[in-house]
């Protein structure tokens, strides 16, 4: 194993004077593991100044105790053993260096997460298992050497990929803190799911009135860039610098500002609407779940922002009417191409959304061969004013107002089947309540029943609003629903339902059945979190830093998130965490500069072959090959290194130094491990 | 449970005790149904699917959401006692709808298997094992339907145990083996004398 | 297990990245999901980081086994780490069968940060295997062969 | 023709005991699609899911696989034509197979009369066969068609034991399929949506037998769901519930006093009426309900 010496330490490194400080946790650890034991054990290790135990390491005790050993023992490293480093790494580097030491020269040995608490009935599998992992920690510890982060300046703009409430709010927040913010949505207008809702709970306030004014907020707003029709295509950088590529998808119509460019004046799209009309070809609107019509050139809404018609390529059969409807506007470019924009910021925020899951895939309930079986946003589209049926509730079937109408709750959501969804989606029991109250209040005479397992009535006025609706008259069925028979000739739906509470089975005829269908996270969703290198729980969802202490964040640094992509969320719960992520993606900015872990990667030139294996491994080009006094060795470029490794892993003649993680302290924890103990 | 003793049986039996005790439950039970049945049955969240497409329940007082939760509780004897454990048709409506992915009617089969353990078990389904210990077939050949077989051209007698019955040893050994034939015998006979 | 030397217990090294694989050790902590204690973690930022020696260094110091576990292919921190920690894995397998140890003594897998259950079953099935090679034939104390490291 | 395809013919009880048509039918209409069923020598009761696996699952298995293994000497698959029979020997050859201390266990015991089960062969029911293109499927039946039954309205009842449970069988949804009704329609007859279509005959689980009159109201319920919807015939691919519709019509009479007259056919006896097949040689005359009203209609 070829031994390397950083090229940062010239002078012969100094005898290690290790301190280990073993962390109690309260009985977290001291529950499963003898910590006596330990600590006698750690003063046998080689390098080792001082040894000390506490309750707390963690408390302000305790690390005023690390800061005044390092001064008096002389320490050139200090070993915690407690819990992961991914949650005190930084608060002991933090003491270290109050101590005086460079703050990497700590090493952490994980005796909690992954000892303490996943061996608690095994005292002395535990017991022995600490003590490697203090005398690993031990051995790195005493090879680490002094590394200054290295900071870099942070690009005074943000970006927010998804314009549904969440990604609004996100954007006007950090363009009110006077940050010049991208906002991407990938449909031709914003507002997201909240746009196509009616009424919100618990309040009943209506959702486009309270809407409306943030969409027209965002689109007047100074600092928000908009960026309708587009998406993520690219990703570079890291915090600070994010290199974004945006794909902006042909719209075929051309802004008042674009025809400006183009050098025509006073011209450009005003959403007049002439072209609409002209256009031959007509397709259902998604936007009202496919319930009601639009052209080929269209919006979905009266309110959309920004007020510019899209072409729908798909469809649109390039007759040119709408061309010539537009007249001297001349917004309309049938030629026009997608185009790729690059930005540059310094955070991202995630806001990627929900949709609803292919609810037809629990064919127990019809949806899709039964006319009178709907979801709650056909629903919500049905009963919206704005809707395209003006806000009268009608049956798919033939037109007329159901009177009795059934809710179905957990429509595929607690479910382990595979085919639905194990999750709660959070928000079905509340809309269902909102649901039963707009048809008691807009139908007379109208019998909402609604068939739950748990009425999940959990926020803030939540449960009182599950009084009111009981006391409206709704009916409520202790039951899931097994399956729903349609009347061949009325087209009515009977649900079968057991009242679990009676114990009695219920074969409920209904003129009209809503599933509160599962939701999951958007289809875009995947492609862009790998493209900004966060994780996702097995169920899709993107994995938050922290489930509690940072639900924002995620291990990028730099890109946060916000709403139902991260979880099924209600309206209330996604603008608070967008706000959160609002604020957290705006310290780097504020700060104007952040601190990179000093992890990257150094060339011992006199080992360098100069191969080139390594330039082609590095999946950043931070690697090159350059003439040094008449031979050609590798450099790297620290900026554009994010310290992974790969090329170390490889360099035949180890001539790659990887701070913090160089070979000769990996080999030094491999080497504790098997030959330092009692063999 | 706490049984009260008054000198009159009708108001003993009146004011039977109805609380549930913990002594009533046997996880064992539990156990032993999840190993036959092979299905997490503590898993139920009574929802009520199974029972709400039960073709059973409509017309009778069978809830196998109520079996299921006594595999959870492990309310041994008020299980295998129920007469309505035997009105499962085991059409499996309930598990492939169980959205715990449990299979409530392998729990029901479970359960019978283990009443049947007791003795408990209806007669038809004995006297069905009689006439296969018999004759291999539980619903065996008759002349009516020989003379019909006759007329179609076909042989008399099926190319099964009813034309071979030299294969009829063999099924009367794998029933020996368990036992069945006699336990069959003796409790029919127990029931009709 | 029988045929094992008494008051033999597996030495087995773990490998793991620190986004994924770490975070999901992590996790099944949090959970308290337990598992056997005979592993030692060492963590590298990315399982790319992976030296083949390093794994062979183990080998010859006397390890039972080792276990490299990195994120799942296509959520690599760094893009790409994971695949070439995967090929170098298959080179030291076949290493490792050259010099006679069998190579189920190696095992790459991926656990991400939310597969606490994953990591717990992971430890588990990789201590069952080691249990059935027995002792490393370079395991110091318990290998057949120790005199010859 | 193209080649023979041979499989197993597993009779179980109630075919050849009772609708003798049925298993003629099947043999002689499966030979003009090009599936050769031969002759299980020795086969007995599958045995009756309900009744034995009610009583002990072993037992069940243990008589189950003594048929298979009859069919493993034979070096043949298993082609049937009950739904009961299917769930005991489809089922439990799918057990054996990958349950290794099961097998074992069964091996046991079949050891005391020199048999052992190897897992060597697949299980199918004959209207899967029929169905699948690879094999028969349905242009190949309506080309065999003679006596298009046109204008005639069938009623399709499943059955539950040939799909469900969903996930330890291969053929697709349970809560509204659509194969059977292509099989029908190649026979140019019309087949009929109802409700609640795949809901049990009410015979199975051993009900039948222990408490009649349960059973047969859950029949009349689905007879009641055909009738409204004008059904002229029920088919099924099962002898039991074929059993249950067909003789249970006069147990209704007897004991709810409702009278129906709705002829109940095993899908291979539509199939033979429709190759040409005369009623007959087909032994309709043994059905308990007339199948003449029925008859009149396409003849």
């Amino acid at each position: 194993m070829a031994e390397a010496v950083s090229p940062t330490t010239s002078k012969k490194p100094e005898t290690p004077r290790i301190g280990v400080f073993i962390c109690h946790c309260g009985t977290n650890i001291a529950g499963s593991i003898d910590i006596d034991a330990v600590k006698e054990y750690a003063k046998t290790l080689p390098n080792v100044a001082y040894v000390d135990d506490y309750k707390y390491q963690c408390s302000m005790p305790g690390q005023v105790n690390i800061r005044e050993q390092i001064d008096a023992n002389k320490l050139t490293g200090v070993v915690v053993a407690a819990c992961t480093p991914r949650l005190h790494e930084p608060t002991f580097r933090a003491a270290s260096k109050d101590g005086g030491l460079n703050p990497f020269r700590f090493e952490m040995a994980n005796i909690r997460e992954q000892n303490s608490w996943v061996h608690m009935h095994d005292r002395e599998g535990a017991t022995e298992k600490a003590k490697d992992a203090v005398r690993i920690a031990v051995a790195k510890a005493a090879l680490l050497e002094d590394l200054y982060p290295k900071s870099v300046p942070v690009e005074r703009a943000a970006m927010v990929v998804g314009a549904g409430v969440a990604g609004m709010q996100a954007a006007l927040d950090l363009a009110n803190a006077g940050i010049k913010t991208y906002l991407i949505e990938k449909e031709p207008s914003i507002g997201g799911r909240m746009s196509q809702l009616d009424k919100t709970f618990p309040t009943l306030d209506c959702s486009q009135c309270i809407l409306t004014p943030k969409m027209v907020d965002v689109g007047r707003a100074e600092n928000i860039v908009l960026m309708v029709n587009s998406e993520v295509e690219d990703v570079e950088g890291y915090i600070g610098n994010f290199d974004v590529t945006i794909r902006r998808k042909a719209t075929g119509v051309l802004s008042p500002e674009e025809a400006e460019a183009k050098g025509i004046v006073g011209g450009g799209c005003t959403g007049c609407g002439d072209c609409g009309p002209v256009c031959p070809v007509t397709k259902p609107n998604e936007f009202e779940m496919n319930m009601a019509p639009r052209k080929a050139i269209y919006i979905y809404h009266p309110q959309v922002v920004p007020l510019l018609y899209t072409i729908d390529w798909d469809s649109c059969v390039k007759c040119g009417l709408c061309v010539e409807a537009c007249g001297e506007k001349k917004a309309i470019d049938l030629e026009m191409q997608d185009e790729l924009v690059q930005v540059k910021v310094g955070t991202v925020i995630l806001a990627t959304g929900y949709e609803v899951f292919p609810i037809e895939n629990k064919e127990e309930w019809g949806y899709k061969r039964y006319d009178n079986v709907i979801t709650s946003l056909e629903f919500e589209r049905l009963i919206c004013a704005s809707g395209p049926t003006g806000g009268h509730l009608v049956r798919p079937s033939d037109g007329e107002t159901p009177m009795r109408i059934g809710f179905v709750l957990c429509a595929g959501s607690r479910d382990n089947t595979g085919i639905g969804k194990p999750y709660c989606s959070r928000f079905c029991c509340m809309y269902s309540l909102k649901h039963a109250h707009q048809i008691i209040e807009k139908i007379p005479g109208a019998v909402p029943y609604i068939f739950y397992m748990d009425i999940r009535s959990f926020g803030k006025m939540y449960e009182e609003f599950y009084y009111r609706i009981q006391d409206e008259g709704a009916k409520f069925i202790r039951g899931r629903v097994s399956n729903i028979q349609e009347d061949p000739v009325t087209k009515n739906v009977t649900v079968y339902v057991e009242d679990t509470l009676l114990g009695r089975p219920m074969e409920i005829e209904l003129d009209m059945v809503v599933l509160a269908a599962a939701v999951q996270p958007t289809e875009l969703t995947n492609k862009t979190r790998k493209l900004f290198g966060v994780s996702c729980s097995q169920d899709g969802w993107l994995l938050e830093a922290h489930p509690k202490l940072n639900p924002c964040g995620t291990t990028t640094a730099g890109v946060f998130l916000a709403g139902a992509c991260q979880g099924p969320k209600d309206i209330p719960d996604s603008v608070a965490q967008a706000e959160g992520a609002a604020s957290a993606a705006s310290i780097p900015i504020h700060k104007g500069e952040v601190e990179l872990e000093p992890y990257y990667a150094m060339c011992i030139e006199e080992k360098c072959a100069g191969c080139g294996m390594c330039v082609n491994l590095c999946p950043y080009q931070a690697l090159s090959l350059v003439e040094k006094d008449g031979r050609t060795v590798m450099q790297v470029t620290e900026a554009k290194c994010k310290g992974c490794g790969t090329c170390g892993g490889f360099c035949p003649g180890g001539a790659i130094w990887m701070n913090h993680f160089a070979t000769p302290q990996i080999v030094a924890q491999i080497d504790a491990f098997l030959l330092g103990g009692e063999q | 449970m706490a049984t009260k003793n008054y000198p009159d049986p009708i108001l003993n039996e009146k004011l039977r005790d109805r609380y549930y005790h913990r002594d009533q439950s046997n996880p064992e039970f539990t156990k032993e149904i999840e190993k036959i049945a092979g299905t997490m049955a503590h898993m139920c969240f009574q929802c009520g699917t199974c029972t709400a497409g039960c073709p059973s329940a409509p017309r009778s007082s069978y809830r196998i959401r109520e079996f299921m939760r006594r595999a959870v509780l492990g309310l041994e004897d008020e299980a295998l006692t129920d007469p309505d454990l035997w009105f499962c048709t085991t059409c499996y409506s309930c598990t492939d709808r169980c959205p715990r992915d449990l299979a409530p009617t392998d729990v029901i089969m479970a359960m019978r298997n283990l009443a049947a353990r007791r003795d408990i078990v209806p007669v038809n389904f004995l006297k069905t094992v009689q006439a296969i210990y018999s004759s291999g077939h539980g619903v065996p050949n008759n002349d009516v339907n020989r003379a019909a077989r006759e007329k179609l051209g076909m042989t008399r007698d099926p190319p099964t145990t009813s034309m071979y019955p030299e294969y009829i040893k063999g099924i009367q050994k794998i029933l020996d083996h368990y036992g069945l034939k006699e336990r069959a015998d003796r409790i029919i006979k127990e029931r009709e004398g | 297990m029988a045929e094992n030397p008494e008051g033999w217990k597996p030495k087995i090294l773990g490998l793991v990245c620190n986004w994924c694989s770490y975070a999901g050790a992590d996790l099944a902590g949090g959970a308290r999901m337990q598992y056997p204690p005979d592993i030692r973690i060492v963590r590298v930022m990315c399982t790319g980081r992976l030296d083949p020696l390093f794994i062979m260094k183990a080998f010859t110091d006397g390890a039972d086994a080792v276990l490299v576990s990195g994120c799942h292919f296509g959520d690599c921190h760094y893009l790409e780490g994971n695949y070439k920690a995967a090929k170098r894995m298959f080179l030291v397998k076949s290493l490792l069968k050259n010099i006679g140890l069998d190579d189920r003594r190696l095992r790459m897998t991926f656990v991400s940060a939310s597969e606490g259950a994953k990591w717990a079953k992971v430890v588990e099935d990789v201590v069952n295997v080691t249990h059935e090679l027995g002792p490393s034939p370079f395991n110091r104390k318990y290998g057949e062969l120790k005199e010859l490291v | 023709m193209t080649e023979m395809r041979e499989y197993a013919f597993f009779l179980g009880c109630i075919a050849p005991n009772r609708y003798p048509g049925a298993e003629s039918a099947s043999i002689i209409t499966s030979r003009r699609l090009g599936i050769e069923l031969l002759p299980l020598n020795g086969a007995s009761c599958c045995p009756a899911p309900g009744a034995f696996g009610s009583i002990d699952l072993n037992i069940w298995y243990a008589m189950a696989a003594r048929n298979l293994v009859l069919a493993e000497q034979m070096e043949r698959d298993i082609a049937l034509i009950c739904n009961g029979c299917y769930k005991s020997i489809y089922e439990v050859n799918h057990k054996l197979k990958h349950n290794d201390e099961l097998r074992d266990g069964v091996n046991e015991v079949l050891k005391e009369i020199d048999m052992e089960f190897k897992g060597s062969i697949d299980v199918w029911h004959l209207a899967e066969l029929l169905y699948d293109e690879n094999i028969v499927g349905v242009e190949k039946i309506r080309e065999s068609v003679k006596v298009p039954l046109t204008g005639t309205k069938i009623a399709v009842h499943y059955g539950c034991h040939l799909m469900k449970p969903k996930k330890e069988r291969h053929m697709g949804s349970t809560e509204a399929p659509r194969w059977i009704e292509e099989l029908v329609e190649a026979l140019g007859a019309e087949a009929v949506e109802y409700r609640n279509k795949m809901q049990c005959c009410g015979a199975g689980g051993g009900v039948r037998g222990y408490d009649l009159p349960h059973s047969l109201d859950i029949t009349n319920e689905k007879l009641q769901n055909m009738i409204e919807v004008g059904a002229d015939a029920v088919t099924e691919v099962c002898p039991f519930c074929q059993l249950q519709f067909d003789r249970g019509q006069i147990e209704i009479e007897e004991k709810f006093g409702i009278k129906y007259d709705m002829p109940v056919f095993h899908y291979n006896e539509l199939l033979g009426l429709a190759q040409g097949m005369s009623p007959s040689e087909l032994g309709l005359d043994l059905h308990a309900i007339s199948t003449e009203p029925f008859l009149k209609k396409v003849l």
